[in-house]
């Protein structure tokens, strides 16, 4: 088959070596999990429980005020200690709930094993994903029901399970591959069943051959059933963005500013394929998830199962702690992720990898004027001028940088890498989206 | 209305101070002015034909050509101030022809032509391959007359002016 | 209110019309090709200048205001007129150096900005002195980048060969790009200066 | 924890290029083009184009007041363009003046690197051209002798201005020019390395050379055109000069339109214009353009459909 890409994109060092091929082994239990009450895209949760209460893992701790969020579930069993705002990872101080671990792991007894997937319909499916609190796991936390229910005049035809993987440094869902195939499988096919659609792929970077070969046998289980593909994809930045996987694997491109439903096809993330079938397989509800502990400032890099809520220092702490050089800490990827001036910070259901980099990665370079070389337009995958909207951004000119399509961008950095003058282009052009952004709300 | 009136009169009485302050200046600098276009005359005529007494002008084809006459009122030859596509615009020459038909003398007097490679023109190592050759001869680039590596629009421009100068001098004046 | 020193040293230094007006482009780019051509152009100038703003001054009570403008270009253009014919009959090189450019003082920002904004609301003492500034200031500017240009495109000053026979002049001097160059250096500099002593 | 752990915002991983690894890049790939030149005319040229780098970085360095000559290399790339442009052996005054003007007037005055809006070394040389055709420009040259010290060798026109050099001497570099411009198969080996570096695309190169060949071709027919190409400054120009960086267009079609409209003009000079040559002019004049070529070619977003008439 052939090898699949789109136009643009950078070819970063991927530092996967850290830990590819590793497999997943559970986190250490912490001694207290923080769980955040706002962890996806869409409203924050209120608490159903109070400060005493003895809870078990699974139990629905937080409740959604709205329809654009999912709930949250108790990661350990012991009792709520606190419910106060504490620090979280993506910046201001949000309400957690604290809870103590008891060390028993007490399962919650709404947590059943329900009817198979051959007997379940579409609505029910849709149920269960929101119950069990599924976000997308790549990193955006967008609620899965909601993606899962399009508006009634779109028919979705396509699912894709973006296994791609194109941050460096990361490995979850590589993991997740090797190990757990068929419950991605087993995801996608729930996914195909709820939205109607006929047709799966499964596009993966051919920088994992192995995990290529791992999938295929998986899907060679139910062919017939359903018409599922594996399609190889060209290793390249960021070949795992939406709009990107879906103009390789599908050739269609979704308009400025639309959903991927707009050319009929629904985009999810290994991970959320595994909590899907677990949902459905368990009863399970998203409380832990595969979290890639790497980067060169870590002493034992690995592909964690950690419950959510767990401190990232703990989680270090049990990685063999940071090397004496390292100096930052990212959550998500090394394109994307956030850093963090703390290691007391929980993680959360988008918290995809913990990222230790070391000093090489955090020199600070001189800021040189544009020189135009063109290598920011030629690498970014939205076929934008990165380099016109800094500038623009830059001298205040935002009517300029919307012109040049400011609003388009996703943010993924690949200018902002490749710039040889260092300038901070994704930055600049992130001042004009929120500019932008602010006056049309006005 | 009146205000109208009286502006056009200030006006009138403005104009008409102002023409009466230039007729008399000019009153003083015309003779001036017509005694040295003389005498500038003489010596561009005398560098070419050191004889020439007095020259008639005429006008063909919106050119000047000035026929030079000796004290003896002997035609001894023809100055044309006449005109050369060049690189840079037109280029503003004299050609002096002797009553034999020879270029006795060329001189530049206005051109455009780049430093430096064009402006070879106006210089000896051009000027001394035009002297000389006479109206019988073929004047063609190439033939009899080298352009100049590099300023061939400017050389060639001249050569063929001086072509058509020669027959427009041949035939009205030899 | 300002002294007459001070109206005097405006049009040299801080109201400088070539290097800080800017004004007077065209008589500034096209005939600044040597020392003596700019310094006449300056001088002629500064002549038109004088004359018409002691005429306009004088007048200014006469002339009704909305037909002032034909009034000045009248009495600029006679100026003009004279010191075109005058120049003719006694120093023809460089009444033909500067061609063209002689008629065209008559339009001269300099000289219908100096009309309109100064000679005609003050006293004729005012506006000789405001005049010889002026005029003084542009005949300094046009003169240093006539002789910037004569030294380096031909190796003189004021036709006084200076540089020896090794040098070989900068042609792109002599041509019009070498005129703005040579102003855009001198703008930046000035104005480099004027800053650096804090004048603004 | 030894140490603060430091916050910005992504990404956190940067190409390890930078300004100065590009320029460097570049001094690379015009080494071979340095090389052959040296072989062909003699240790004059390796003198003119030390000259004009040492002037070049000098500037830079008196106007930005620093310490570091090489800085980030791009004044060590404007001096050695610059000499790639004059004959093997001009007046030392002349090359420094070249160089001067280059970085002072052709750059560092429109606010350094990155902002100049013409190429520096190309402004440079039109200075110099202008002012001292003679010693630039003229119409002698030193003939090349493989191995000899050229400084007895024999003058000789430029091949555009006789046409009579064979292909074969045009490729390899065996007839009189500029330093850098008369070997086709040196450019052609730095230009590779641009290539394999990812610093310059097809798209301007390939618009300058296919406009300079298809007029040429038109003007004269097939070996006419090819004669166009690898004669004068076309594959030094099409290759090193209208791909810099700074003063070409940025968006795709804006490159192709910006290196056929360099082609053209140089072809317009060369067949009707009194100058022999007419790359410097020719991609002067498209450097002027450049913004507007940029404003105009914006390229459609990704998923963008183009509106129909």
């Amino acid at each position: 088959m052939s090898v699949r890409s789109f136009v643009g994109g950078i070819h970063p060092s991927y530092y996967k070596e850290f830990t590819a091929g590793m497999s997943i082994t559970p986190a250490r239990p912490p001694s207290q999990v923080i769980i955040p009450l706002h962890q996806n895209i869409g409203a924050p949760c209120e608490a159903v429980v109070q400060v005493g209460d003895e809870v078990k893992v699974g139990q629905k701790i937080g409740e959604p005020k709205g329809f654009v969020s999912a709930p949250i579930f108790a990661s350990v069993s012991g009792k709520v200690t606190k419910i106060e705002p504490y620090n979280h990872p993506l910046g201001n101080p949000v309400t957690a709930i604290f809870i103590e671990n008891d060390g028993l792991d007490t399962p919650f007894e709404g947590m059943q094993p329900g009817k198979p997937l051959e007997e379940l319909t579409s609505d029910e499916i849709k149920q269960i994903a929101k119950d069990a609190g599924l976000v997308g796991l790549g990193g955006a936390t967008f609620p899965t029901h909601v993606k899962l229910a399009p508006p009634p005049d779109i028919a979705i035809d396509t699912v894709i399970i973006n296994a791609a993987e194109c941050e460096p440094f990361l490995t979850a869902d590589h993991a997740l591959m090797l190990e757990r195939a068929d419950d991605i499988v087993y995801g996608l096919k729930a996914f195909m069943k709820a939205l109607g659609a006929t047709k799966g792929i499964i596009g993966i970077e051919d920088n994992k051959p192995d995990a290529i070969a791992n999938m295929q046998k998986a899907v060679e289980k139910s062919r017939g059933e359903y018409d599922i593909e594996i399609h190889t994809l060209h290793t390249k930045y960021p070949q795992g963005a939406e709009k990107m996987l879906i103009k390789a694997t599908t050739g269609r491109e979704v308009p400025p500013g639309a959903l991927p439903m707009a050319v009929n096809v629904v985009n999810q993330n290994t991970g959320t394929a595994v909590a899907m079938a677990e949902a459905i397989k368990l009863g399970k509800p998203l409380y832990e998830r595969v979290i890639t502990v790497t980067g060169p400032g870590i002493r034992k890099p690995g592909n964690l199962l950690v419950k959510n809520g767990t401190l990232v220092k703990d989680i270090i702490k049990q990685c063999g702690g940071m090397k004496d050089n390292a100096r930052k800490l990212i959550l998500g990827g090394p394109m994307m992720g956030l850093a963090q001036p703390t290691d007391d910070v929980p993680v959360i259901k988008g918290t995809s990898g913990v990222l230790i980099l070391t000093e090489e990665f955090v020199q600070e370079y001189p800021i040189s004027a544009c020189i135009k070389c063109g290598k920011c337009v030629e690498v970014c995958p939205m076929n934008l001028l990165p380099n016109f909207i800094a500038s623009a951004s830059e001298k205040q000119r935002m009517d300029l940088a919307e012109k040049y399509g400011a609003m388009d961008c996703f943010e993924c950095g690949s200018c902002t890498y490749t710039c040889p003058a260092k300038r901070p282009l994704v930055q600049w052009i992130r001042i004009a989206k929120g500019e932008i952004a602010a006056s049309r709300r006005k | 209305m009146r205000e109208s009136y009286k502006m056009m009169l200030i006006l009138l009485i403005i104009g008409v101070i102002c023409g009466g302050l230039l007729s008399l200046v000019n009153g003083v600098t015309q003779p001036v002015i017509e005694a040295r276009a003389k005498a500038e005359f003489q010596e561009a005529m005398g560098t070419f034909f050191p004889d020439v007494e007095r020259a008639e002008e005429e006008v063909i084809g919106g050119e000047n050509y000035y026929l030079c006459y000796d004290a003896a009122d002997q035609f001894i030859g023809v100055v044309g101030n006449v005109k050369a596509a060049g690189y840079g615009g037109e280029i503003s020459y004299d050609l002096a022809v002797n009553a034999a038909g020879d270029i006795v003398g060329i001189r530049i007097s206005e051109h455009g032509e780049t430093a430096g490679i064009g402006d070879v023109i106006a210089k000896d190592t051009f000027q001394e391959r035009i002297i000389g050759l006479n109206y019988a001869d073929p004047i063609e680039a190439g033939v009899d007359v080298d352009t100049i590596t590099g300023a061939t629009v400017s050389t060639g421009g001249m050569i063929s002016s001086i072509r058509r100068v020669m027959n427009v001098i041949g035939e009205n004046f030899l | 209110m300002t002294t007459l020193a001070q109206e005097f040293s405006k049009g040299i230094f801080k109201e400088n019309p070539t290097f800080r007006l800017v004004l007077g482009m065209c008589p500034t780019l096209a005939v600044t090709l040597s020392a003596i051509n700019g310094f006449g152009m300056g001088i002629s100038a500064l002549f038109v200048l004088v004359c018409s703003n002691i005429a306009i001054s004088a007048l200014r009570n006469v002339i009704p205001a909305k037909v002032r403008m034909p009034a000045y270009i009248l009495i600029i253009a006679t100026f003009v007129t004279i010191v075109d014919m005058v120049l003719k009959a006694y120093a023809a090189t460089l009444h033909e150096a500067l061609g063209i450019f002689i008629p065209l003082i008559v339009v001269n920002c300099i000289i219908m900005g100096r009309a309109e904004a100064f000679a005609r609301k003050n006293t004729v003492g005012r506006s000789v002195i405001d005049a010889l500034g002026m005029g003084i200031g542009f005949t300094l500017s046009l003169t240093v980048l006539g002789i910037i240009r004569e030294i380096f495109g031909a190796g003189s000053i004021f036709n006084i060969q200076i540089m020896g026979t090794a040098f070989e002049p900068m042609g792109i001097l002599a041509t019009p790009p070498g005129a703005f160059i040579t102003l855009g250096v001198m703008l930046g500099l000035v104005n480099y200066m004027f800053k650096r002593l804090g004048i603004e | 924890m030894a140490k603060k752990l430091v916050v910005s915002s992504s990404p956190h991983i940067k190409s390890p290029e930078n300004i100065r690894s590009i320029m460097v890049d570049v001094l690379v790939a015009l080494f071979p083009v340095a090389l052959m030149a040296v072989f062909l005319f003699g240790y004059r040229a390796l003198v003119t184009m030390i000259i004009a780098m040492v002037a070049a970085m000098v500037t830079e360095a008196i106007i930005l007041r620093k310490g570091d000559f090489f800085g980030d290399g791009s004044a060590a790339v404007t001096g050695l363009l610059l000499a790639m442009t004059l004959p093997p052996a001009p007046p030392w005054w002349v090359v420094v003046i070249g160089s001067v003007v280059a970085i002072a007037i052709g750059k560092q005055i429109y606010g350094g690197i990155g902002n100049n809006i013409f190429n520096p070394a190309l402004v440079g040389r039109a200075v110099l051209v202008v002012s001292w055709g003679g010693h630039v420009a003229g119409n002698v040259w030193l003939k090349p002798v493989p191995f000899g010290l050229a400084a007895d060798a024999v003058t000789k026109a430029s091949p555009l201005a006789s046409y009579d050099a064979s292909l074969v001497d045009l490729f390899i570099g065996t007839v009189s020019g500029s330093l850098g411009e008369t070997s086709a198969i040196a450019l052609i080996i730095g230009a590779i390395w641009l290539f394999y570096r990812g610093h310059i695309d097809w798209r301007i190169p390939g618009g300058f050379i296919g406009a300079v060949f298809i007029l040429g071709l038109i003007s004269g027919g097939f070996l006419m055109g090819l004669y166009h190409v690898l004669a004068g400054g076309v594959l030094l120009g099409a290759l090193f000069m209208a791909t810099d960086m700074v003063t070409s267009p940025v968006t795709k079609t804006g490159k192709i339109i910006f290196g056929v409209g360099c082609g053209v003009v140089t072809m317009l000079i060369r067949l009707y214009g009194s100058l022999p040559e007419g790359v410097t002019f020719g991609i002067l004049l498209m450097n002027g353009l450049t913004p507007l070529i940029d404003n105009f070619t914006l390229p459609k977003k990704f998923g963008e459909v183009k509106k129909s008439a």
